[in-house]
């Protein structure tokens, strides 16, 4: 009985969806648009908080380097990346006091990878050019001019007392100077 | 300030301490007045002037209209010798139309609120995707918390007022108490003002029994939500926000977590909410009748949410469906479809606009359209295939049999649990597709091998959910058999409510999913 | 309650019930989230041990004339028996994990409410921290730390965005998450604990011999931040009111890398104030470290030989320049850092007999954990 | 009244119409029947009963019903 009930229901519901939607799917929207605090007291009014489906992914918005084909995302899970890169590298670790964590470098030709963990899960915390074999999505090597830098990420970066640091969402990337050319570059995530 | 906030607990306490030591008994209505409009602060200091135009609209209102009627009537009486029978028939209709006239308009201001707020960016949504090309900009609005649930309480007044059913309330600010009653502002229940006003004025004395049937009332709402409800929620989060990894029986888990959760949620924030008011000697409605026990849908409906749905009834349905119109329209369709089909044509037009409008309410979104429409059809559904039914049981002779019961109350909450999908999942399509994969893939096996303890919940988690879960069962059954709650049992067994009470607040204090363990970002902690 | 009296109703005999009923609920209450918090708050007693040792501090009897600030760089690399045995000199180790400035400098606030040392010997690694980091090291911190406004201004300096006060005011509301992780230590330690440092000095006899480590990562910015040069200053001071001699030292491990710069931006800061800084990193031949066998974790932390020699290194420098009492001569304290050295003696013993039986260290540090 | 009655009884053949004095409290008459009933009232004795009518005090017997009737055919 039950089935047939569901079966009715179905088609019915099907036709009505057609109808009523015009196939579109775009159906949370309104309710996470109009902002966080409202949004949040009017989805407790139909006794529950909407369990919406769409959760945030954590590296979003940050800087990615590319090594040889392969995104390298700060803040992303680091097991994956590491996987794809391949073998050849060295590697250290440094269990962090009282074995909060564990810092692990990951040295390949042109690159450092550096991790850290948290909650039991290793994200990927820096990564570092060591030589000019390797450039930024921007097209920055190791031996750039300032003027070059500046050209490509512009003028609101943090100055340092050695380069210049611009943040994009949860990560910076770094340039340090020496006699107006680029010596190192490095993506820093920051841990929040 | 939700429920389970700290601050909410902190406001509560001292409110209580505050009203029953320093408030004198006939001024207690002004204290509660006082507590929601801060409530309201709090939340938002913006929303008072929402929630203030509202009330004094439904305030104007119900005194122009009762004054006018009452001249009218005065008018009528005195004037007796003036009218002929056609002209009193006259002289009331105009009455009639006036005081409708003035309903309507202050139903356009208050609904017009309710729609602007929080409709519009569901609007230019809807109308974004439908015409493609430059999508419109979303508009910043803010939405007044609860606004759907105190729209709805003082639209309920207004219209009772023009019916004539209650008196006007001449008092601005008491009227605004009853608006802006806090405890009922975050999930209802929406209060008549023939109910609530014989309590929420008069003054209250310290009732031992009353604080004691409150306080244990708000802990089991506590225990509820955050024992049961919180601690599922992020699994049900996981288990919808991957659907291509948990299809097939996952489904049906979400849909038993999700059975679970709403409803500990929702009756146990009705529960804080009518707790509250009892320790503070205020009586609101039952909102809840034990709806997992139904036998059918429109049972189901009948017991769940009831403010709602008597709401839906008294000011749609009913309204609706016995319209001039309407009855033209009834009496039309049974000449011309026969009486079987004719009979139903008005019933199930004002069923489609209650649920259409209950698919809305919930939220501005169309899977809750959908989700109401679906409510509608089931409901349609189960209505004709009843003759069929009652056939098979003749057949049969079924009836009588308590295996029979117990199996239609499983058939009841499964169908509802599944109509709760679209709750859960990003939206309508997928919520077919999901819903289906339950019978193409089901795969049970994919359960075990580990899969449930990548969903959050350790093997402590799930007896502990067992155990709870077990308790609200039982003292769910208590009160389907003995048909009282099982309070009074404990207090007339008093060491024995003591007891409950403690013990009830320490496992919702360990149990409970809050702080900083629960948080989104957890906290390394698992080594110690 | 007394409302009933008052309207001249008779206390009967359900009314004195009732009020005995609620007045035990409320104690039982108490009684019980007293009893649980306890229970449920980490206890630090096995593997991860340094939670324990901020409170173990005030379990110490003897005067202490030397106080040491830091993270592990002390806590694990300076033997305060060491000290005592070959100088007399009577000190404790106010250190732990990822200790951060500010909260040195409340622990040393906090010290001074229960004694006022000759010299405080602060490592100067947390410096690079200018920003809270982490709740799990703020709770070992802190949550040791007893009752005070020393106490109150560090959790307010320290916590991170998503922790809270209420939750160091009643820990119970933090950790009673760990209902299901309860383990057998958790029962057996809710009134006592056992002690794991001799005077704040955390004992590793294990070897693991140093190995390469990574180049460091160049920075675009040396600056060491504003917050912890702030904080270093305020403890300057602190001791300048009460006539502590405040020593800088970087300890000798190469691991968190301690760039050039920053070590030029603390001589600034000492030479400004009159004040020592010993980079230990440039003397380890002089104090005779092996790396190969002073370190039990590849060179981040000294080992207790490691310790030992640090601690020899070190205690001479503060014997020859600072007014130290020798305490071997006064038999009451003596008689206090007694007891010390027989539990350093005898946890020295248990460890190496551990690392003849199995070659590593079963019962401490990471195979510890629970 | 007995007409009342018949339309009652085309509703619920098995309940008691004349003696039960609970049929809206015991959920015997639910909504659909309510504008069931009202329709056919509207029919057979052209009386219109309005929605604010609509409450249990009028419903919960057939007496209370029948009253309501004779009430608004006076009005």
């Amino acid at each position: 009985m039950k089935k047939k009930i569901l079966s009715i229901m179905l088609g019915a519901a099907v036709v009505m969806t057609l109808a009523a939607c015009s196939g579109d799917d775009a159906d949370t929207a309104p309710v996470v648009l109009s902002g966080g605090e409202t949004a949040q007291t009017e989805a407790a009014e139909g006794g529950s908080d909407t369990a919406d489906g769409t959760g945030d992914t954590a590296a979003a918005d940050a800087f990615v380097f590319t090594y040889n084909g392969i995104a390298i995302p700060m803040n992303a899970p680091a097991d994956a990346v590491i996987e794809q890169l391949g073998d050849g590298y060295t590697y250290f670790e440094a269990p962090s006091c009282a074995y909060e964590g564990m810092d692990k470098v990951y040295t390949y030709n042109s690159i450092v990878v550096r991790s850290y963990t948290k909650d039991g899960v290793d994200y990927i915390a820096a990564v570092e050019l060591k030589d000019d074999t390797v450039a930024t999505a921007e097209g920055i090597r190791i031996g750039a001019t300032e003027e070059e830098v500046r050209a490509a990420y512009g003028e609101d970066g943090n100055e340092g007392t050695s380069g210049i640091e611009y943040t994009k969402g949860d990560s910076f990337i770094s340039f340090i100077f020496e006699d107006g050319r680029t010596i190192a570059i490095t993506y820093t995530a920051i841990v929040g | 300030m939700l429920f389970t906030s700290l601050k909410f607990i902190v406001f509560i306490t001292i409110l209580v301490i505050v009203y029953y030591a320093f408030t004198p008994a006939k001024e207690r209505w002004g204290l509660l007045l006082m507590a929601s409009l801060a409530f309201y602060f709090f939340a938002d200091p913006r929303f008072l002037i929402f929630i203030f135009v509202t009330a004094l609209v439904a305030y104007v209102h119900a005194i122009v209209t009762e004054d006018y009627q009452a001249k009218r009537k005065a008018y009528l009486k005195q004037n007796k010798e003036l009218f002929d029978g056609d002209g009193k028939k006259k002289y009331k209709k105009t009455t009639a139309n006036v005081t409708r006239l003035l309903l309507v308009l202050s139903l356009l201001i208050n609904l017009g609120i309710l729609a602007a707020t929080k409709y519009t960016n569901f609007v230019i949504d809807t109308v974004n995707s439908i015409r493609g090309g430059e999508p419109l900009s979303f508009v910043n609005v803010i939405i007044p918390m609860g606004i759907s649930f105190y729209t709805f309480q003082t639209v309920s007044y207004s219209i009772d007022i023009s019916r004539g059913t209650v008196k006007a309330e001449r008092n601005l600010l008491k009227l605004l108490l009853f608006v802006s009653f806090f405890p009922q502002l975050v999930q209802g229940p929406i209060s008549r003002f023939g109910d609530l006003s014989q309590t929420l004025y008069t003054p209250k004395q310290f009732e031992f029994k009353n604080v004691s049937y409150g306080f244990i009332r708000i802990l089991w709402g506590y225990f509820k939500k955050l024992v049961i409800a919180d601690r599922l929620l992020p699994a049900i989060k996981i288990l919808t926000g991957s659907p291509d990894e948990y299809n097939g029986a996952f489904v049906f888990i979400v849909m038993m977590f999700y059975a679970a959760q709403l409803y500990c949620d929702f009756t146990g924030g009705i529960d804080i909410t009518i707790g509250i008011a009892q320790v503070l000697g205020v009586t609101v409605k039952e909102n809840f009748d034990l709806p997992y026990f139904s036998k059918n849908i429109k049972e189901y409906w009948n017991r769940w949410h009831i403010t709602m749905g008597t709401w839906f009834t008294d000011y749609i349905f009913y309204p609706l469906s016995v319209s001039p119109k309407m009855l033209k329209l009834s009496k039309w369709s049974r000449e011309h479809l026969g009486n079987a089909v004719g009979k139903r044509v008005t019933v199930y037009i004002s069923c489609f606009a209650v649920w259409l409008a209950t698919g809305i309410w919930h939220g501005a979104a169309w899977h809750f359209v959908v989700w109401g429409l679906m409510n509608f059809v089931v409901i349609m559904a189960s209505q004709e295939l009843e003759p069929l039914y009652a056939k098979f049981h003749a057949k049969f002779n079924l009836k009588p049999h308590k295996g029979y019961a117990v199996f239609e109350i499983i058939r009841t909450f499964l169908l509802m649990s599944s109509l709760k999908l679209f709750d859960c999942y990003a939206n309508v399509g997928l919520t077919f597709k999901m819903f289906g994969s339950m019978f193409t893939t089901f795969n049970a096996g994919k359960l075990f091998g580990g899969a449930l303890a990548d969903i959050g919940l350790s093997s402590g988690d799930y007896i502990l959910l067992a155990g709870s879960i077990t308790v609200v069962f039982l003292v769910s059954l208590y009160k389907k058999f003995k048909g009282t709650d099982i309070r009074g049992f404990l207090y007339d067994r008093f060491p024995l409510f003591a007891l409950s009470a403690v013990i009830l607040l320490i496992a919702t204090l360990v149990f409970g999913a809050y702080g900083a363990g629960y948080d989104a970002s957890q906290f390394i902690y698992n080594q110690f | 309650m007394h409302k009933l009296t008052k309207n001249g109703k008779k206390l009967t005999r359900s009314t004195i019930l009732r009020c005995l009923c609620v007045a035990g609920s409320v104690i039982l209450t108490l009684a019980a989230l007293w009893y649980l918090q306890r229970l449920l708050m980490p206890k630090y007693q096995k593997g991860v041990v340094e939670g324990s040792m901020i409170e173990e501090y005030y379990l110490s009897e003897e005067p202490h004339e030397v106080i040491f600030l830091g993270d592990c760089e002390v806590y694990e690399n300076i033997s305060t028996v060491t000290l005592f045995e070959e100088y007399g000199i009577s000190s404790y180790i106010r250190g732990s994990a990822q200790q951060l400035t500010w909260q040195s400098y409340y622990l040393l606030e906090d010290t001074l409410r229960y004694e006022t040392p000759k010299v405080v010997v602060f490592n100067v690694l947390a410096l690079k921290y200018g920003e809270p980091q982490s709740e799990s090291y703020n709770r070992m911190t802190l949550d040791g730390m007893r009752w005070s406004s020393s106490k109150i201004a560090s959790i307010e300096a320290s916590m991170t965005e998503d922790e809270h006060m209420i939750d160091y005011v009643f820990p119970f509301l933090r950790y009673h998450s760990r209902w299901s992780e309860l383990t057998a230590t958790d029962f057996e330690h809710v009134f006592s604990k056992d002690r794991v440092t001799t005077n704040g000095y955390y004992m590793r006899a294990d070897v693991l011999p140093e190995g390469a480590f990574p180049d460091p990562m160049p920075l675009a910015d040396y600056t060491l931040p504003d917050t912890s040069m702030e904080y270093l200053e305020m403890m300057y001071e602190l001791c300048e009111e009460n006539d502590i001699e405040l020593v800088l030292i970087k300890a000798p491990t190469l691991y968190p890398y301690w760039y050039e710069q920053w070590d030029d931006q603390v001589d600034e800061f000492a030479d400004a104030h009159g004040i020592p800084y010993i980079n230990y990193i440039y003397l380890r031949d002089a104090m005779g470290l092996d790396m190969s066998e002073d370190t039990y974790d590849a060179g981040l932390h000294l080992n207790l030989s490691g310790a030992e020699k640090f601690a020899s290194y070190i205690g001479q420098y503060l014997i020859n320049n600072y007014d130290l009492t020798d305490f071997r001569q006064y038999a009451d304290v003596a008689g206090e850092w007694e007891d010390d050295i027989l539990f350093y003696d005898s946890l020295r013993q248990a460890q190496e007999a551990e690392l003849s039986e199995y070659g590593e260290l079963r019962s401490w540090g990471a195979n510890a954990i629970e | 009244m007995e007409e009342l009655i018949e339309i009652l009884q085309d509703l619920h053949s098995d309940v008691d119409f004349e003696n039960c004095k609970t049929l809206i409290d015991d959920k015997i008459l639910d909504s659909f029947d309510i504008v069931s009933i009202v329709s056919e009232v509207n029919d057979r004795f052209d009386v219109q009963i309005p929605a604010k009518e609509l409450v249990p005090e009028n419903f919960n017997s057939a007496q209370a019903l029948w009253d309501l009737i004779t009430r608004l055919e006076e009005d």
